[in-house]
Order: structure tokens, then C-alpha cells, then sequence
């Protein structure tokens, strides 16, 4: 299942709102103009508010209100109790984190970077993503591992990891990364919700690029769909995160420039994957390009692929490309621009792919 | 098991601030050594706890044994461990929670486990790890030193849900002490004070690794000052002693008094008188003779010692006690080797909903049991 | 570049030797009939003998010689400077390998499942990858990390892991996995003589499935090619470590019954892939069976997949087929059967895409 | 950067006993404490330990002015720290090795890093990190605590090749106590028994959490004892004992007497005086006045003291020291701002050799850029 919705939204946030995005149905009215990370915190906001279960774990997310802001003004809002600064130690913020859940809390963990979530990887797929399955649904951990991930802040070394691949990799897992305000808060609010363990990777490079309506008061966005954000004929071009922003840069690109006509899915939830939306959209044009920040090799974009390639085979009228980080580590920010799928490499994959 | 009478705490406590010399209160012959003081165990109680060592004992028999025959796999034996795992659980109230290893058969059974519930993950049963939801024990931990953060933020939960009096109990070993999981876990502890109390069972070895080797530091115990906890040695080979301890250590989880902390860190001082594993074979890397001195500690033996002298145990119960504990062992074992595994349920309990792909993954396996026959899948892949 | 060599051989130890199956040179003549645990042993004693800067570390290596016995007889011949057991600490043995790589040494540390390298996860991706590339070459950690992997010998919980895949996704890691005892012995030396990071997995389950000329003395297997275990026209499968034997089963039943020709590529080197070798295969073809335990979602065999199509969807005449670990954690052993690809999948995945 | 003088050890490790407070040579207003001796520097060592404090302290003015002016990226200052740097760095001899973290630009300086290079990473230049062949620093660690099993495994390594006169010195913050990393390096370190000095840069704070938060440990030099070595607490704002207590830390590593062992944890006590990074605003979580005590202690202003009252330093050498600070940072600043970075070495040092994927991925973005230009690539996505 998948809604069409525009991304579209305004950049500087001084205009009108333009129509909420997010698929979810809000069960208060009116909406908010809000960034990405506003609407993260917003989303805490609201199911602390709704379910004390909730509780924010991480460093310096409480007093200091996270590093990227995301937990601002929750310490005041609801104690350190409920918004608790932690030692410095992954592991530990992970592995406490599944003992609250044990214990029937609603643990929302943050990570400051993913590249400092591996420490933690060993209590993250070793045992929040098979508890459920090793206890045979005696034990289970409802909880959110958030962290902020990707490129293109000319942060410092370590601080702009894609490496979604690796935890979508595990099953028991989900993986979560949206890409608009909207989204943000409601697929936040399935997954704290969700009876499972979610990775939330939010994309930091888009965290304060623009502003959109938000619904105020509590709605989801389900963890089990992909967005279609242009639609389109031609070729379909399927990102996540801060690359569906460029993708649909070149997108617009190449229908302006070329009578190209794109189709842009935007899979939103990393795993489990949507196969439907990804294969009817293929089905319909027959040709892919996939887009990711993380290394070419092993990446999501090759699931995407050897996916699409499975089962729609005979739709296929092109190579399926894939335009993503290289198999480099992500460069010091000098050179990090030329790492990173910008709209010219992904409008020339586009190209490419048509031409086929 | 829990049991209703209170211990003194602070006496435990006081006998906690040694720091050394690892505290007990039986001699290695089952007397009361002057200056100690029995725990306020009924008769039944104490005939209880021995009687549970003596099955914990003859499990490790049959389970080896069991092993040997193919009938179940790898094997982590305790002999020489169950007294400390028997003493533990018995100080455990019901709704306290129990964190254990692979090698805490005992502290199982007797936190609430089946006896049966402790083969089946030995055959490799799809719900080997299946807990009963009236029984507050965690599936046993594999990855050393995993379940330490995971006890203290049940712990932390408990807390702040205001359920200080379920307290959390985690075991692990000597070897456990050196993972980073060890060290992150009773920091927590340590800040957010949390209601748990760390059973390190210090049986010498991890795996061919001795003791010494594995960490420089005089005692396990010390370590807990990194931590601002306390740390406290007891002889783990003495069921009596290590009861008391842990009884203390409980109370002082749920109840501290002023100036006290609640996390405290137990070296239950043992010795692994057997095998790491059923794979494993110590005479590559220890002395045969090593374990002697041990046994002349041996658990079992001394608390039988102090109950005869006491007049609580005799021939005829501890006869009784034998037969007993046999039948319960072999009725176990008949009723894991009774059970058997759906291959389908592999594909269960991945997610509360399976996603689209796993149900379809689960078709299709299911596609090729029905073309091929379930045999087609046990043909030797070597 | 890929040579064709025999995969058969002896399978109890009692018969002839065939013929060496290794694709290197042996710097002595001769050859010892050796299991592929025996044939590690060897390698790692060859090496240990002509360089001095090797040294073995790990949990149980030393006295133990290995909880599969793997490093048997090294602590005697070497002594306890160069065969070391460590505390348990995973992060600590690959964050002390890089170290001792980092001062001159050439360590081989042994993780004892894979399972178990989670911890160490941070050490290897975060440092041992990235030294070289970090440091613009002034420092490279020229390290073995060995690790038993992989599923089928009824052992416990998170024994029985196939994760290549992680590895697989990080820049700056090799990642090898022999199937033979030859190949063991000739990919561990290149591994040990790398002057990169190479995490070098050892299929246990055929630890000790059958015996195979091997040559003393030193010779690599290098780290690039992948080895064509039998050569057909019809299909190519694709398998490594343990998994090439049910694949290889599979190809002569298929064969024998149906008179379908298998191809057989063995990757033995996951990471960097010898992408010419799978491409040249698959244009012979033009149909293709991946094969492995891991989950199927974000495994190689997605990478392998899309790489194919990538580069030859104009030979393509059928969806590239993965059989594959489901994609639910290892179930305990009463069920694993069930969980690996077996000769059965393996087969109606040939016939399956011959077929379409 | 190295002096050649010998300490004296013994005295040293004398102070180096005591364990609540810090060991101190000068009091808040520099002057000598009584039973305190000075170490044995030169008049101009201690010149020039003054100058690279004072030239670090500027350093950090100016890279915090780059930074607001968008000519470099995010920065941690280091002032209140730059004394324990600077006279860690001092303690070093040229062939010891250095394991730095993201705010030790003056140990690194002092180790002989150029100022130069210390900018580069901060330009995000491609070879930021490159470290000439000469100089035994490692590149910075981001990731906390991961040095520490890195530094061990370097100082073993020397250990087996003979070289124990090569020690190894790692930084770390009081954050990085927390870390499995911490636990599981110095574990090693005790174990092996290594020639690697620790120095835990107490800077009371790691980010926004106090030091009180981050461990219930009542000092971190304490934790030492949870791996048999030795633990210190010297005032990281005394560069003299900064010095001479590191000096007797080296050399204890290298030449350890009967019943010592070679390793050391010392809690260097420091104050970070600022924000932890140009990023950060401390207002946020701590009083702004909490520093005032710390800077009473002042490194700078206590070594400046000291050398006056010893008639090292007057007004007009210090006057030439400010000029030639100055001076040095111009150069550096326009040396690192000159510098450019070719795209194409981003593909370059992945392995010894490319793997062809990664020559073909090479060739590809190499084709765009000819096709589209460089400039096409840093069109803003946001
Ligand atoms: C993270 C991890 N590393 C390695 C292993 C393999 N392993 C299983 S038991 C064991 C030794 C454990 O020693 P100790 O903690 O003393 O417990 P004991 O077995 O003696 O009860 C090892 C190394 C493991 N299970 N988990
Ligand atoms: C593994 C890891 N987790 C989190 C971070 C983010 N981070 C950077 S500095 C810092 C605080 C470090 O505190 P401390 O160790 O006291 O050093 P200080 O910055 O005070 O010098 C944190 C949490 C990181 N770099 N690495
Ligand atoms: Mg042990
Ligand atoms: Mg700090």
C-alpha cells in the first residue's frame, strides 16, 4: 500500500502551509509549521504525554535537550526521570534500554551518531531483535533506538554514517528513515508504539532544511509503507531519508530538461521493506534507479535490486542502477560532496537508465 | 522459592564488609565456625535447599550421561556450582527476577523453572527458551556479560514503576568480569542505584583461561569500586553462607538504609570440578589434581554435614531424598524427549505481525516440505 | 580470473588422495591429507615459522589449542609470547590486534563464533577498515580476524551465525571464506601476508567433513579470484564456505535426473567480490542460483544479484534465484535443518529457474 | 617532544601514593607547596613549556574565531586543559608514542605535530589526518575509548619486539570511564602487564554530563584498582606535576622495579573551560560561574607565576613569546587555508591495492565530474 503525496513544502518556512503529508490520520485537529527535528521532538512530546511508559534515554538528551536539539524541552516537561542522561556507553544505553522495555517501559533510546552505535551492535541484533523469537513471545522489546545518520554537514569523522544495511540485515529488527516533518512524527509514533524493536535513523542533513505542516496531537504513520512522492511513468527512482530531497531535485530535472518522467518512492520504512509498492512501481515503468548514501557494495540498494529482479523480471527493460556512496569510507567534509549522491550523479543515472 | 522469614541484614552486611578472606559460615566439614551465625532457615527449609542441591547434582549426571548417548547436545555442567546456585535462589523472593547463564541449571528450577524446561533447549526445541508467565526468569544468556545492562534496566524499571520489591538478580562468571557489557552495566548500576544484586560465580576457570589470567586484579569483588557499589566475597562452595549474603544483598536492593546503596556485586568463590562443556576436556589445560582442595569444600557434603549434626537429616530421609530426586529427573527427561518441534514454527514470534516477505518465506518452505517430505531436509550435508 | 579445480574428494579420509585443489603454488613439494580445520592449523603454523611478527591471540588459542582445535600444538611449538589467551573480551582482542598490527606485529586473532564478534563489531569496522584510509596510509592494520561461522552442527543459541554480509558492507575489510582444506590453508597465508584487515571466516561445519591433499610448505590462494568448482552451461550457482557441498550435491542430482548442467562458483573471497568471474559466468548461462545461510534480506546474495543485473541483464533469461537462511533468527538446533539452504532448496531453486 | 633529563622516579611515585587528592607542586598562585619539589627542567625547558601553554591557549582563541568565521568546522577547545597537554607531552621522549583524542591539539603539537596539521582536519581536509613518518602520534580518536585497546595492543607489541623504550601515552576524557572500551583496554593492560601510561583528562564534564553523573566511583583514578595497576590523581592545571608525575608513570612503564607493574591510570583534574565544541552551549547545562574556582588554578597563570618568581621569565621575554605565538598560527592558519583537497583521493588508501570495483567507481565519478564539473557536485541539496 502506498498514498501519493507531495513533497513539496516551503523552504524557508515563511509562507503558507501547504497540505500535511503524512498518510496518518492526527486524532487532534490542526497543524504546525515544523522541521524535521522539531517534529521528532514534537512526536516525543506527545506519546510521553499520552503514555507514561515513554521514557527518553541517551547522552545529554536531557538537560542539554540532545545535541541536534531533538529532546529540547522534554527534561522540563517531564523529569529526569522519564528523560535521562546516561553514562557515555552505547552498549549500555542499549542494553539498559531492553531491560526497561523487560520490565514494561517504553524505552526511546537515542544514539548521538550511528557511527557510535556499534558499540551497542551486540545487545542491539544479539538480543533486542530475537528476544521475541528465542522466548517464543514470552519476552519482548518495544523499544526505539533512535539515531541521526548521513552526510553533508561537514560534521567530523564518524558523524555521517549510512550504514542502514547493517541493521536491516537483522531479522526482528525494523528500520525506520523518513524524510519529511510529517513523517517523522507519525512513523516516530508507530514505532514507539510498534511491539517491536525500531531502529529510527533520522536524517540530520534534512533535520532543519525546511519546514512543513505538522498535525499537533497524535497520529502514525505505519511502519509498513512506502510513499510514493511523484509520480511518474517513466522510471522509478526509489531513495530514503535526505536523498528522496535530491532525487527529486533530478527528478524535476530531467522532466523539465528531458520530458523525463520519474516516479519516486520514497521507502520510508527500511525493513521490513514494502516489496508491493516497490515492484508495482517497477511493474509500471520498468526501469530503476536506486539511491543511497551508505557504500555501494551490500547496501540496502542491492536487496532493492536482486527484489525488483526477482519478481518482475519481464517488466525489466534496463539495468537497474544504483547511485550511491562509494566503497570508501565516507571522506573528511572537503571531499564529502563528491561521496554523496548529489542531484547531478542521480539525474545522470536517470539518464543513463532511460537511454538504456 | 522464595522463603517468608527475614534475615538479619545488617548482621549479612556486617559480614559483607570483609573484604578479603571470602566470608562463611560452615567449616569444610559442616560445622558452624565460631563467630558465624546460621540463617534463620527452618529445618524444612534447609532439608528443601539440600535436597535441591542433591538433584542439581544428579541432573548434571544424567544430563552428561544424556549427552554422551546423543539424546541431547552440549552440555554446561555445575557440579560443584550448585550450592551457590541453590543458596541464591532460595534468597530470591518469588517476584524477584533471575538472570542466568548457561550454566545455571539449578538457579532455574529452583527460581521456578521445570526440570523438563531446563532439557529442552539441550534438544534444541524450537521453545527452548519459553518461560512460563508466572515465572520471573529470563531466558539464559549465551553471549558472556550480555545480560548485565539488560538486569539493570530491568532493575531501573522496576524502580521507576515503583516496584523496588522485585528485586533482579543476575549471574555470570569469572570470565564475564572482563567484557565491556560487565563494566557498562554496573556503572549504570552504580549511578542510577538500582534495586539488583550481581552474582559473579567465580569458579576459576573461563573455559582453559584461569582466573589470574584473566584479570590482574586481586579479587573479583574489588572491582565494584569502580563502580562506588559494594563488593562482597562469599564461599560460594558454602550454601549457608552464600544464602545469607544474597539474602542481604536483596534487602539492601529494596530497602537500603541510610548511606547504602542498593546494587551490590557478590565473587561467590567456586570451582568448576568438571568440564566447560560437554566438548571441552580440562585435563589439556589444568592439573587433574587441582580440584582436590575444592572438594574437600564440596557443597553438597557440608550442608548433608550440618544437617546430620543437626538432627535434621538422617539416612532414612536422605535415602528418601535419593529416590525422590531420581524419579523427578527421570519423568523430566521423558517428557523433553516426548516433545517435538514444527518445523513451520521456525518462522514464528520473528515480529508480533510477520512481515509480507517471512509469510511468504514460510510458504515456501512449507511448498517443498509438502513436494519433498520433511526426510528430504535431514540428508547429511557433509 | 578463476581456475577450475575438483571440489570431490575423499570424503572419510581412507582413499587415495586426489589431486591438490588449491590454485596456488606450494614453495615445498609434497602434500599431508588434511581436514580444513587441520589445513588452518597448518597455515597458521607455516606462517607462524617463517615470520616471526605473526602472533595468535584469542580466548582459549593458547594452552587449549582452540575450542575447535584450530590453533593445537601452536602454544608448544611457539610458546606464550606468540600464542596468546586473552581475557574474554572481544572489543579487546580486535582493538589490541589493531594495535599490535599498528606496532609491526601480524596478528591472527581468533573471535570463537562469529556470534561473538558483535562486540568487536565497533574495533573492526570503525578502526581496522578505515586506519589505512584515515590516516592517508601513514598507518595500515595489516590483521587476520578468524572466526568458525555458519550453522548445521547442533550447537547452541548464536553458534551458529552467518553474517558476511555485515563485514561484507565496510570499506577497507576483506572478507574470505574457504570451502576446501587447500583453499584454507592457501587463502589464510594471503590473508596473514595482506597488508589489509581480512576477516577470514571458517565454515565449522566442514571443520572435519572430509580430508584433501593439501601442500606443505607456504603458497597463497590469493584474495582475488573465485574458484569454478564445476563448470556447466544450463545455470550458475553461487555458494562459499560450507554451502558449496549441498550446492555441489544438488548440481550432480540435477545433473544425473534432469540433465541440467551446473556451473559452480565458489566466491571464496565475499569481499572485494571477483565481480569478472560471477559476470563471465552468468553470460555463459544466463540464469543464476545464489546460495547461503545468512538471512535472506540484506544478504551477499542480494549484492551478488544486483551486481549481475547491473552488468549483464542482457544475457539474463531468468529472475536471479536466492536460496538462503529465512529471514527469522537461527532457530535451535531441532529446527536448523529446516533453516539452511539444503541440497533439497538448492535443487528446486535450479530446476525452478531452468524452468521459467 | 622530549627532555632528556632523568626524574626521579621513586620521589615521583611517592606522591604518586596518595590517593583522594590530587598530587600538587604549585599552589593557586604558583608558588612552590611546601615538601613539593620541583621537577628537574631547565630555565629554558620551562620556558618553552610555558610558550607552547600559552601558544595553545591562543590557538584555541583563534580556532574558535575561524570557526565562527566558517573557515574551519566544528572545534573542541582545549583551554584549562592545554597545561596537562602540554606537560604530558613534555613527559614524552620523541621515540614514545602518542594516542590523542579530538581535543589534544597541544599534546599532539608538543609530540610534534605541526600547527599546520592540527587545522587541516578542521578544513576537513583529505589527508587531515596523514601523520609524517617521523612523528609517533596516531591519528585522533572520535570514537570514545577506542584508543585505549589500540594503545595497549601498540605498547604489547613493543613488549614482544623488545622495544619497551617506546611507551605509549592515551588520552581520554572523564566521559570515556563509562566506555567497555575503557574496561577492556586497561584489562589487557593489567593482564599483559604493558609499557602504556593512561591519562584521564578530568575535565568534570562529558558534553553535558557532570562527571558526578557519568560514574558513582568516587574518584577515576580509583578504577585502577579494578585491574591490579596503579591509579593517580594529580592536578591536571599544575603543569609541573602534570609533568612529573607522567614522567614517573613513563618510566615506570619502561623500567618497572621489583613489585611494580608497568601500566598506569592517572586522573589528570582539569576544568574544561568552554564549550565543548564550537557546536555546544554550555548555558544550557551548568552555571556559568562554576568555573571562577577552576580558574583561580589557571595553568597558565600559575606557570607564568612560578617562572617569575624563579627570575625564568620577565615582561619583555614574554612579550617576544606572545609575538612569536602570533606569528606561528599566521603561518599555520595560511598554510592550512592554501591547502586543497583532490576529489580523487577519496578513493585512494581504501586497500594497498584497489579492488577493480572500486577503480571502476573511480572512473565513474571522475566522468561525471568531467561531464558536469566540479561544481555540479556541491549544488546545495538541503
Ligand atoms: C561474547 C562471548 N564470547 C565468547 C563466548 C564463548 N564462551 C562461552 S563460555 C566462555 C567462558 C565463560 O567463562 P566464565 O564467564 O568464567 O563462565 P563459566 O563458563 O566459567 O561459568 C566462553 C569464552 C561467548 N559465549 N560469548
Ligand atoms: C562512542 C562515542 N559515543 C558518543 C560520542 C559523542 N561524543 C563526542 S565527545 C563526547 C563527550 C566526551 O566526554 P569526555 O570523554 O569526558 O571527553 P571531553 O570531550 O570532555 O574531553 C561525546 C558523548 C562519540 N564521539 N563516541
Ligand atoms: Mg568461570
Ligand atoms: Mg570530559
Amino acid at each position: 500500500m502506498s498514498s501519493a503525496s507531495s513533497a513539496e513544502s516551503d523552504e524557508d518556512g515563511s509562507g503558507q502551509s501547504t497540505e500535511s503529508t503524512g498518510s496518518g490520520e492526527s486524532t487532534e485537529s490542526g497543524d504546525e509549521r515544523l522541521t524535521l527535528v522539531e517534529a521528532v521532538c514534537d512526536g516525543l512530546y506527545t506519546e510521553m504525554s499520552a503514555d507514561d511508559r515513554v521514557v527518553v534515554l541517551g547522552e545529554d538528551v536531557g538537560k542539554n535537550g540532545g545535541v541536534f536539539r531533538a529532546t529540547e524541552g522534554l527534561y522540563e516537561a517531564f523529569g529526569d526521570d522519564r528523560v535521562v542522561d546516561t553514562p557515555l556507553a552505547e552498549s549500555g544505553i542499549v542494553g539498559t534500554g531492553i531491560g526497561l522495555a523487560l520490565s514494561g517501559m517504553r524505552p526511546v533510546a537515542e544514539i548521538q551518531f550511528m557511527g557510535f552505535s556499534y558499540p551497542a551492535f551486540d545487545q542491539l541484533v544479539s538480543h533486542a531483535a530475537r528476544f521475541r523469537s528465542r522466548s517464543h513471545g514470552a519476552y519482548t522489546v518495544p523499544m526505539v533506538v533512535r539515531m541521526p545518520y548521513g552526510g553533508g554537514i561537514r560534521a567530523p569523522e564518524h558523524h555521517s554514517e549510512s550504514k542502514e544495511a547493517f541493521f536491516a540485515h537483522e531479522p526482528g529488527l525494523k528500520v525506520v528513515a523518513p524524510s519529511t516533518p510529517s513523517d517523522a512524527k507519525g512513523l516516530l509514533t508507530a514505532a514507539i508504539r510498534d511491539p517491536d524493536p525500531v531502529v529510527f535513523l533520522e536524517p540530520k542533513l534534512i533535520y532543519r532544511a525546511f519546514r512543513e505542516a505538522v498535525p499537533t496531537g497524535s497520529y502514525e504513520v505505519p511502519l509498513s509503507d512506502a510513499a510514493i512522492r511523484r509520480e511518474g511513468s517513466d522510471v522509478t527512482v526509489y531513495a530514503w531519508g535526505a536523498m528522496t530531497r535530491p532525487a527529486l531535485i533530478a527528478a524535476d530535472n530531467v522532466a523539465d530538461e528531458y520530458g523525463v518522467d520519474v516516479e519516486l518512492v520514497d521507502l520510508r520504512t527500511l525493513s521490513p521493506l514494502d516489496v508491493e509498492t516497490i515492484v508495482d512501481s517497477f511493474e509500471k515503468t520498468g526501469r530503476a534507479v536506486i539511491v543511497h548514501e551508505g557504500p555501494k557494495t551490500g547496501g540496502l540498494g542491492a536487496e532493492v535490486a536482486a527484489t525488483i529482479q526477482e519478481r518482475a523480471v519481464l517488466y525489466q527493460e534496463a539495468p537497474i542502477k544504483r547511485v550511491t556512496g562509494f566503497d570508501a569510507p565516507v571522506p573528511l567534509h572537503s571531499l564529502e560532496d563528491f561521496y554523496l549522491p548529489q542531484a547531478v550523479r542521480i539525474q545522470d543515472g536517470i539518464l543513463e537508465t532511460v537511454a538504456f | 522459592m522464595s522463603t517468608q522469614e527475614d534475615v538479619d541484614a545488617s548482621k549479612a552486611n556486617e559480614l559483607a564488609r570483609t573484604d578479603d578472606e571470602p566470608i562463611r559460615i560452615l567449616d569444610a566439614d559442616g560445622n558452624v565456625l565460631p563467630n558465624a551465625s546460621v540463617p534463620d532457615l527452618s529445618a524444612e527449609e534447609l532439608r528443601s535447599m539440600y535436597e535441591d542441591i542433591a538433584l542439581a547434582r544428579r541432573f548434571d549426571e544424567r544430563a552428561i550421561s544424556l549427552q554422551r548417548q546423543g539424546r541431547i547436545a552440549t552440555y554446561a555442567p555445575m557440579t560443584g556450582q550448585e550450592g551457590a546456585q541453590v543458596a541464591t535462589g532460595y534468597a530470591l523472593e518469588e517476584r524477584d527476577w533471575l538472570f542466568p547463564t548457561y550454566r545455571e541449571h539449578a538457579a532455574k528450577y529452583v527460581h521456578g523453572m521445570s526440570l523438563e524446561s531446563l532439557l529442552k533447549p539441550l534438544r534444541g526445541h524450537r521453545d527452548g527458551y519459553a518461560i512460563p508467565d508466572d515465572v520471573n526468569v529470563l531466558p539464559e544468556y549465551i553471549p558472556i556479560a550480555t545480560q548485565l545492562p539488560q538486569a539493570v534496566g530491568m532493575a531501573w524499571g522496576h524502580q521507576l514503576q515503583g516496584r523496588v520489591e522485585e528485586a533482579v538478580l543476575c549471574h555470570f562468571g569469572d570470565g564475564a568480569t572482563s567484557e565491556g557489557d560487565f563494566h557498562e552495566g554496573l556503572n549504570f548500576a552504580g549511578v542510577f542505584d538500582v534495586p539488583a544484586v550481581f552474582v559473579c560465580n567465580n569458579n576459576q576457570w573461563a573455559i582453559s583461561v584461569p582466573r589470574e589470567r584473566q584479570t590482574a586484579s586481586e579479587t573479583l569483588a574489588q572491582k565494584a569500586q569502580a563502580y562506588g557499589i559494594e563488593g562482597v566475597r562469599v564461599d560460594g562452595l558454602d550454601p549457608l553462607a552464600t544464602y545469607e549474603v544474597t539474602r542481604a544483598a536483596l534487602r539492601k536492593a529494596k530497602e537500603p538504609t541510610d548511606g547504602e546503596r542498593r546494587p551490590t556485586l557478590i565473587e561467590a568463590v567456586q570451582y568448576r570440578y568438571g568440564a566447560h562443556t560437554t566438548a571441552d576436556d580440562p585435563s589439556v589445560y589444568r592439573e587433574d589434581d587441582e580440584g582436590d582442595a575444592w572438594r574437600e569444600k564440596d557443597p553438597l557434603e557440608r550442608l548433608r554435614n550440618y544437617l546430620y549434626s543437626e538432627g535434621i537429616l538422617d539416612d532414612e530421609r536422605d535415602g528418601e531424598i535419593t529416590e525422590r530426586v531420581e524419579t523427578k529427573i527421570d519423568d523430566a527427561i521423558a517428557a523433553a524427549e516426548s516433545a517435538e518441534s514444527d518445523p513451520d514454527s521456525l518462522f514464528e514470534h520473528v515480529y508480533d505481525e510477520p512481515p509480507a516477505r517471512l509469510r511468504e518465506q514460510r510458504e515456501e518452505l512449507n511448498a517443498l516440505r509438502e513436494k519433498y517430505g520433511d526426510d528430504a531436509f535431514s540428508e547429511v550435508l557433509e
